[in-house]
């Protein structure tokens, strides 16, 4: 198990310095010159600006210096300056980190909340109006583009109804943009765990179970459930992640003061170490969280925890 | 008059698999999955290889077919080492040895019709096209068992056995000398098999083929084979004259083996047999000693420090144990 | 010397009622549900974007058709919006950019996706393996953030937002390309191909890829509507079509402002996005279950 | 429950058993008037090929044949009681607690998430009421029975963690555990390589000899059936076709098909024996017909020498030859 958890932590570690290494190289895909690009917005930038903000950037040094420089201002924790603000974009990020952090987990609470038990039904129920209707359901779910559906979500609750508010700070205002997100991957979870469920419900263990005369309850909860489980538990990771570029969107939707609402305008605003951070960020908060997982997917299945 | 030169001739193949190796681990010893093999087979003659699972029969055979490399020794067909072929020799290499596989569902290409099946190999080796590639699949069909009519059908139109025989045609296409088949019945029904085997039986005689018959079922084996040998964890541990071997067992795998076979008739029924104890081990970590010795029932010291090498017993077969002579007879009833 | 035998022309034995694989394909087609409803939108979708001139009641860029943001009904069935145009038209016009988002960023991801999936599975050993762990690792990155990332570095327009989502794709098809080769790799009937002498290139041509391809309409199909709802994400964002572009995505950007006024802006061009996403989603399932029903759980 | 019945008294009837898949028009049987008897302490085993039905007939017995099939026709005497007719309450404290089952794939019948001692353990808790300790003691005597070697490990283990034969083993001490009348052994050796096919089937042989249980033995395997039967029921294409003690059906089979299958296996002792020359093997022509396809007949009508014309318009009744021996066909077991 240990050994487990240390190789998977080293995989982390190669994954983040990968990633690390293509957020630094990002810079050079903008098309033209970077540094005269991002001080575009200033009104013509002297060459001794665009020289001092070339070394700023570690731009003029080779390419794998530039690398080196990069590292090396990371481990320090020093993601640069943002261009526009000339705070440091670490501040600025853990700024807005808690918020995006509170919408994506209660949007995870939903999906998986009541997307896995909505799985699980349908799987038991095969076959049944049940099942097909929640599969339609997931269908519709999974099609919906979650920017329309917060917006419609605003038009009936906020508008219609005038039941909560379109944007704000407290946890009221939190419920809309947490069910557009949670409604799309609880669709996804819902597809997911029925298909696992129905797999496990086919397996030749459970038919066992069922031969010694077990009750349908013990059957299910502790024969099917966990083998279930772990599939799902390996897709949640996969899911937290394409919730977590959900939020993105959601947060313009809604006005959510995350790190989406914060790429967006450091794009619009062309702040390339901004962006850069908010990428590795990301690539970290992902990373983190699919380690996690693998832990929790080692421990339901003890052909891993057991050596 | 002369023997013939052989057919196929295995010189001291081995195959090793590189285990595994994890991050923080040492590199582990490679599995030795068949080890030092060699034997020959005569043309017209049927070799019968059986074993249990994991000793390597299989791996035996894509080495044959040159689907994978022997780490070490040389496979020979008609003469010609199989591992030094130039690439303008493999075609002719591949029309002398063809195989059958032994899952009739999943070695037929599902989404091609049962006729060209029978006439790819043809068309590959450039021996008929056109009207007369469709004459000669019809009559190897026919030789098989297979009507013309059935020839455009998909494989999943046909049974177990039917498959088994659009198979044979197709290894029949290139008229090969010699056929390696990998349990080709054991997928089959079992009033289905007699079926296959008799027609591989009445092919060698017609054609004069030679086979080597690789089944875990001993009584097919030795339905089909004049020789057989005995594999135990990748080595062969006796070969020999089909009779003798499974009436005379001389080593005690082959003995504990055979004794393990069901009885084919309820008289013969002989409780508290000697039973084979324990499993076949995974082949990791071979010790210095004989392989057999960690379930040998007639194990002794010697065996446990030194591996036997093959020797000749009853001028007919080898054996590869050092008290050969001491193995006892079956019991009455199972050597009938 | 690779040409199929022409052997017996009617070869299906029609005494025995055993009915040619083809017509049992289409009644098993008809019968799943899925499989036609989406089908039948994806059908409508493409013809509603090849007519869309003809069908059209407006100029969908022409401004002042109308009253500014009328309301619908009467001449204008969606109503109109800020500067006037006909939604309707808009929407019909929009299909356009909806379907050839959706084929050029699926183009690049499959062309790319199959061919890193395809070599890794093909080619196997260290090369494959670390292809596809990278491949791996970049899966787990929602191709949404992939797609922002590199719309930000290389500027927002339609253009490189389609490129953007076509290779944040690349992961999913490489994956699916290198399950499905690797597991149709490894069935005997490859190893029998190879026995009687097929070349490499036979063998992939005539054995591997009929048994291959269709898994790959099931993943092109689902990889469409992925793609088509990350572009109009980003085009809603403003980092992909730029006014006054009739892009659903985009109309739903600009109409959101009017939201309170005029909440007919945001309805058309969502429900357009929402039935073609469908469509294909429908479709793809329909092609999986028709090929697989077990199959299911492979793809996410 | 107070049986005080003599030891060879019938334990299982099933009788007319008729089982079809799908529903309405496209509804196919799969098992036909299917009708044997087991008495208490015999080995009865079923044998039969893909299509049979015999795996089928287990599955109906146990009240759990998959959703698509249904039992149509019959009745399925345990002791007395139809099974048949039993609610979903009195089945489940049946099943594992007076008949119990041994399946084919001992590398897939086992959950893998769960501990070797947990699942010999929770059939005894659920249907004996007995405390967690008792249970855990009653296991430990299991795992002896059925010769594991370091049982107190093994309850501890996953089943990841034995090998093939190993598993087999727990199977048959699950089985074991609520000390059932009857187990239902479906292939249990098959997936098995043949040395450890013969320490099963001695394990089956001894614990039948000690504990006296009667088993159902399904299997196609002819020898397996000569190692173990007391008395064979052949089945072919859903329908008994013929049922003898073992002794009788090996040495005078009265059926066809039983006479074919018979004759069609490689039999190593006579191969090997003297002057024994490539005997050839008997043939049986065609294939075991699909479950879709239905005939009016007799099922082995098609591939059978000896049919007349009878026989594929009318099916044969079960007809008796001689004492406890039975069989179904017009021109082998004519009135």
């Amino acid at each position: 198990m240990t050994r487990f958890i240390l190789r998977r932590l080293f995989t982390a570690l190669v994954t983040l310095i990968i990633s690390s290494f293509l957020v630094c190289m990002l810079i050079h895909l903008i098309p033209g010159d970077p540094v005269a690009m991002m001080m575009a917005q200033n009104s013509a930038p002297s060459p001794e600006q665009l020289a001092a903000m070339r070394h700023m950037l570690g731009l003029d040094l080779p390419l794998w210096q530039q690398y080196f420089h990069y590292m090396g201002r990371l481990l320090t924790g020093d993601l640069g300056r943002s261009i526009f603000g000339s705070e440091p974009v670490l501040t600025l990020l853990m700024e807005r980190l808690p918020n995006t952090f509170a919408l994506a987990f209660a949007g995870l609470a939903i999906a998986v909340g009541f997307g896995m038990p909505l799985g699980f039904f349908a799987a038991y129920h095969r076959g049944s109006w049940a099942d097909s209707a929640l599969m339609v359901f997931a269908v519709a779910g999974v099609s919906l583009p979650n920017f329309w559906l917060g917006l419609m979500l605003v038009l009936l609750f906020s508008m219609t109804l005038g039941w909560l508010p379109v944007a704000g700070e407290d946890w009221r205002s939190m419920v809309l943009p947490a069910m557009t997100l949670g409604v799309t991957y609880m669709a996804i979870i819902a597809r997911m765990t029925r298909s696992a469920m129905i797999e496990v419900l086919g397996e030749d263990f459970i038919r066992t179970a069922r031969a010694k005369g077990l009750p349908e309850g013990i059957v299910l909860f502790r024969h099917a459930l966990r083998p279930a489980m772990i599939s799902v538990v390996t897709i949640i990771g996969v899911v937290f992640g394409y919730l977590m570029g959900g939020a993105v969107v959601v947060e313009n939707v809604f006005s959510w003061n995350g790190l989406g609402r914060l790429a967006i305008q450091a794009i619009s605003y062309r702040d390339y170490p901004l962006i850069q951070g908010f990428i590795l960020l990301f690539a970290t908060i992902i990373v983190v969280m699919s380690v996690l997982l693998d832990v929790a997917y080692a421990w339901l299945d003890p052909r891993i925890s057991v050596q | 008059m002369n023997a013939p030169a052989p057919a196929l001739i295995l010189d001291a193949v081995s195959k090793e698999f590189a285990q595994r190796r994890s991050l923080f681990g040492r590199p582990a010893a490679p599995v030795r999955a068949v080890d030092t093999v060699s034997f020959v087979v005569n043309p017209g003659e049927t070799l019968g290889l059986v074993g249990e699972s994991g000793c390597g029969k299989s791996t035996l055979a894509r080495m044959i077919l040159r689907m994978t490399r022997p780490t070490t020794g040389h496979v020979l067909v008609e003469g010609k080492r199989v591992d030094a072929l130039l690439p303008s020799e493999v075609l002719a290499y591949r029309r002398q040895i063809q195989m059958i596989f032994q899952d009739p569902y999943a070695s037929l290409n599902p989404r091609i019709r049962a006729g060209d099946l029978i006439g790819e190999p043809m068309a590959i080796h450039g021996l008929a096209r056109g009207a007369e590639l469709e004459t000669r699949v019809a009559d190897l069909a026919a030789q098989v068992g297979l009507s013309a009519a059935m020839l455009g059908r998909y494989p999943h139109e046909f049974s177990g056995g039917q498959r088994q025989r659009i198979a044979i045609a197709r290894a029949l296409a290139v008229s090969p000398r010699i056929i390696v088949a990998d349990e080709p019945v054991s997928a089959l029904d079992v009033s289905v098999r007699a079926q296959v085997l008799n027609l591989m039986a009445d092919l060698q005689t017609s054609r004069g083929l030679s086979y080597v018959f690789i089944s875990h079922d001993i009584g097919t084996v030795a339905y089909l084979s004049h020789r057989v040998a005995v594999m135990y964890l990748g080595a062969i541990v006796e070969i020999g004259p089909a009779r003798d071997v499974l009436r005379r067992p001389r080593h005690p795998y082959t003995r504990l083996l055979l004794e393990a076979v069901p009885v084919a008739h309820p008289r013969l029924r002989v409780r508290r047999r000697e039973v084979l104890p324990g499993e076949v081990p995974n082949g990791v970590g071979l010790g210095a000693g004989c392989r057999f010795a960690p379930r040998c029932p007639m194990a002794q010291e010697r065996c446990r420090v030194e591996a036997p090498t093959p020797r000749a017993i009853d001028g007919t077969r080898l054996v590869a144990c050092h008290f050969a002579e001491d193995t006892p007879d079956l019991p009455k009833g199972l050597a009938a | 010397m690779s040409t199929p035998i022409p052997i017996v022309a009617d070869t299906v034995d029609r005494g025995t009622g055993i009915a040619s694989p083809r017509r049992q394909l289409l009644r098993r087609m008809l019968r799943s549900r899925s499989l036609v409803i989406g089908g039948s939108i994806v059908l409508f979708v493409v013809l509603v974007a090849l007519l869309a001139p003809i069908i059209a009641p407006f100029d969908p860029d022409h401004i002042g058709t109308g009253r500014r943001l009328a309301v619908p009904g009467g001449k204008f069935l969606l109503g109109t919006d800020e500067f006037g145009r006909d939604i309707l038209s808009r929407v019909i016009f929009g299909a356009r950019y909806t379907l050839y988002i959706g084929l050029v960023a699926v183009g690049i991801g499959l062309v790319f996706g199959v061919a890193i999936g395809a070599a890794a599975a093909y080619a196997g050993g260290w090369f494959g393996g670390l292809l596809m762990r990278v491949m791996d690792l970049l899966y787990t990155f929602p191709d949404v953030l992939i797609a922002l990332g590199l719309v930000a570095f290389l500027g927002p327009n339609l253009t490189n937002a389609m490129i953007a989502v076509g290779l944040s794709a690349i992961p999913y098809y490489a994956r699916v390309t290198y399950a499905v080769v690797l597991s149709e790799r490894q069935k005997p009937y490859v190893d029998a191909a190879q026995v009687v002498g097929a070349s490499h290139i036979r063998v992939v041509v005539r054995h591997l890829m009929p048994n291959v391809l269709p898994p790959m309409i099931v993943v092109a199909s689902l990889g469409f509507s992925a793609a088509v709802l990350s572009a109009a994400a980003l085009s809603f964002l403003g980092l992909g079509a730029q006014p006054p572009m009739p892009e659903w995505g985009l109309m739903l950007s600009t109409g959101r402002n009017y939201i309170t006024r005029a909440p007919w802006l945001v309805v058309g061009p969502g429900v357009a996005i929402f039935v073609t996403v469908m469509a294909f989603n429908l479709f793809g399932d329909g092609v999986r279950d028709l090929l697989d029903p077990r199959q299911r759980q492979r793809t996410l | 429950m107070a049986d005080v019945e003599s030891p060879m008294a019938g334990l299982l009837a099933v009788e007319d058993l008729t089982v079809a898949f799908g529903r309405g028009s496209s509804a196919a049987a799969a098992l036909r008037d299917v009708s044997f008897a087991l008495r208490r302490g015999e080995t009865l085993a079923l044998v039969g090929e893909s299509g049979s039905g015999k795996s089928l007939t287990a599955l109906s017995i146990m009240g759990l044949l998959p959703t698509e099939g249904q039992v149509s026709a019959g009745r399925v005497l345990l002791g007395g009681d139809d099974l048949l007719r039993k609610s979903r309450d009195d089945m489940i404290r049946t099943r594992g607690s007076r008949v119990s089952m041994v399946f084919q794939e001992p590398m897939t019948s086992l959950n893998p998430v769960l501990t070797i001692g947990r699942q010999l353990t929770e059939g005894l808790q659920f249907h004996r009421k007995v405390s967690r300790a008792a249970a855990d003691a009653r296991a430990l005597d299991l795992l002896r029975l059925v010769g594991m070697t370091n049982p107190e490990a093994r309850l501890k283990q996953y089943p990841h963690q034995l090998s093939g034969g190993m598993r087999q083993r727990v199977m048959i001490a699950m089985a074991l555990a609520c000390e059932p009348d009857l187990i239902i052994a479906d292939e249990p050796t098959t997936a098995l390589d043949v040395s450890i096919q013969a320490q099963i089937i001695d394990l089956l042989l001894d614990i039948k000899e000690r504990l006296g249980t009667s088993i159902l033995l399904i299997t196609h395997d002819l020898g397996v059936v000569a190692e173990m039967a007391d008395r064979i029921a052949v089945l072919y294409a859903g329908r008994v076709v013929e049922i003898a003690d073992c002794l009788q059906l090996f040495d005078a089979p009265r059926h066809p098909y039983t006479e074919g299958l018979l004759a069609a296996v490689p039999r190593l002792d006579l191969l090997v024996a003297d002057g024994a020359d490539r005997i050839r093997l008997a043939e049986l022509p065609g294939s075991v017909p699909s479950p879709g396809e239905r005939l009016s007949g007799c099922p082995f009508a098609p591939r059978c020498s000896l049919a007349i014309e009878r026989c594929s318009a009318e099916m044969p009744p079960m007809r008796t030859v001689a004492e406890g021996h039975t069989a179904a066909c017009w021109v082998r077991a004519a009135a």
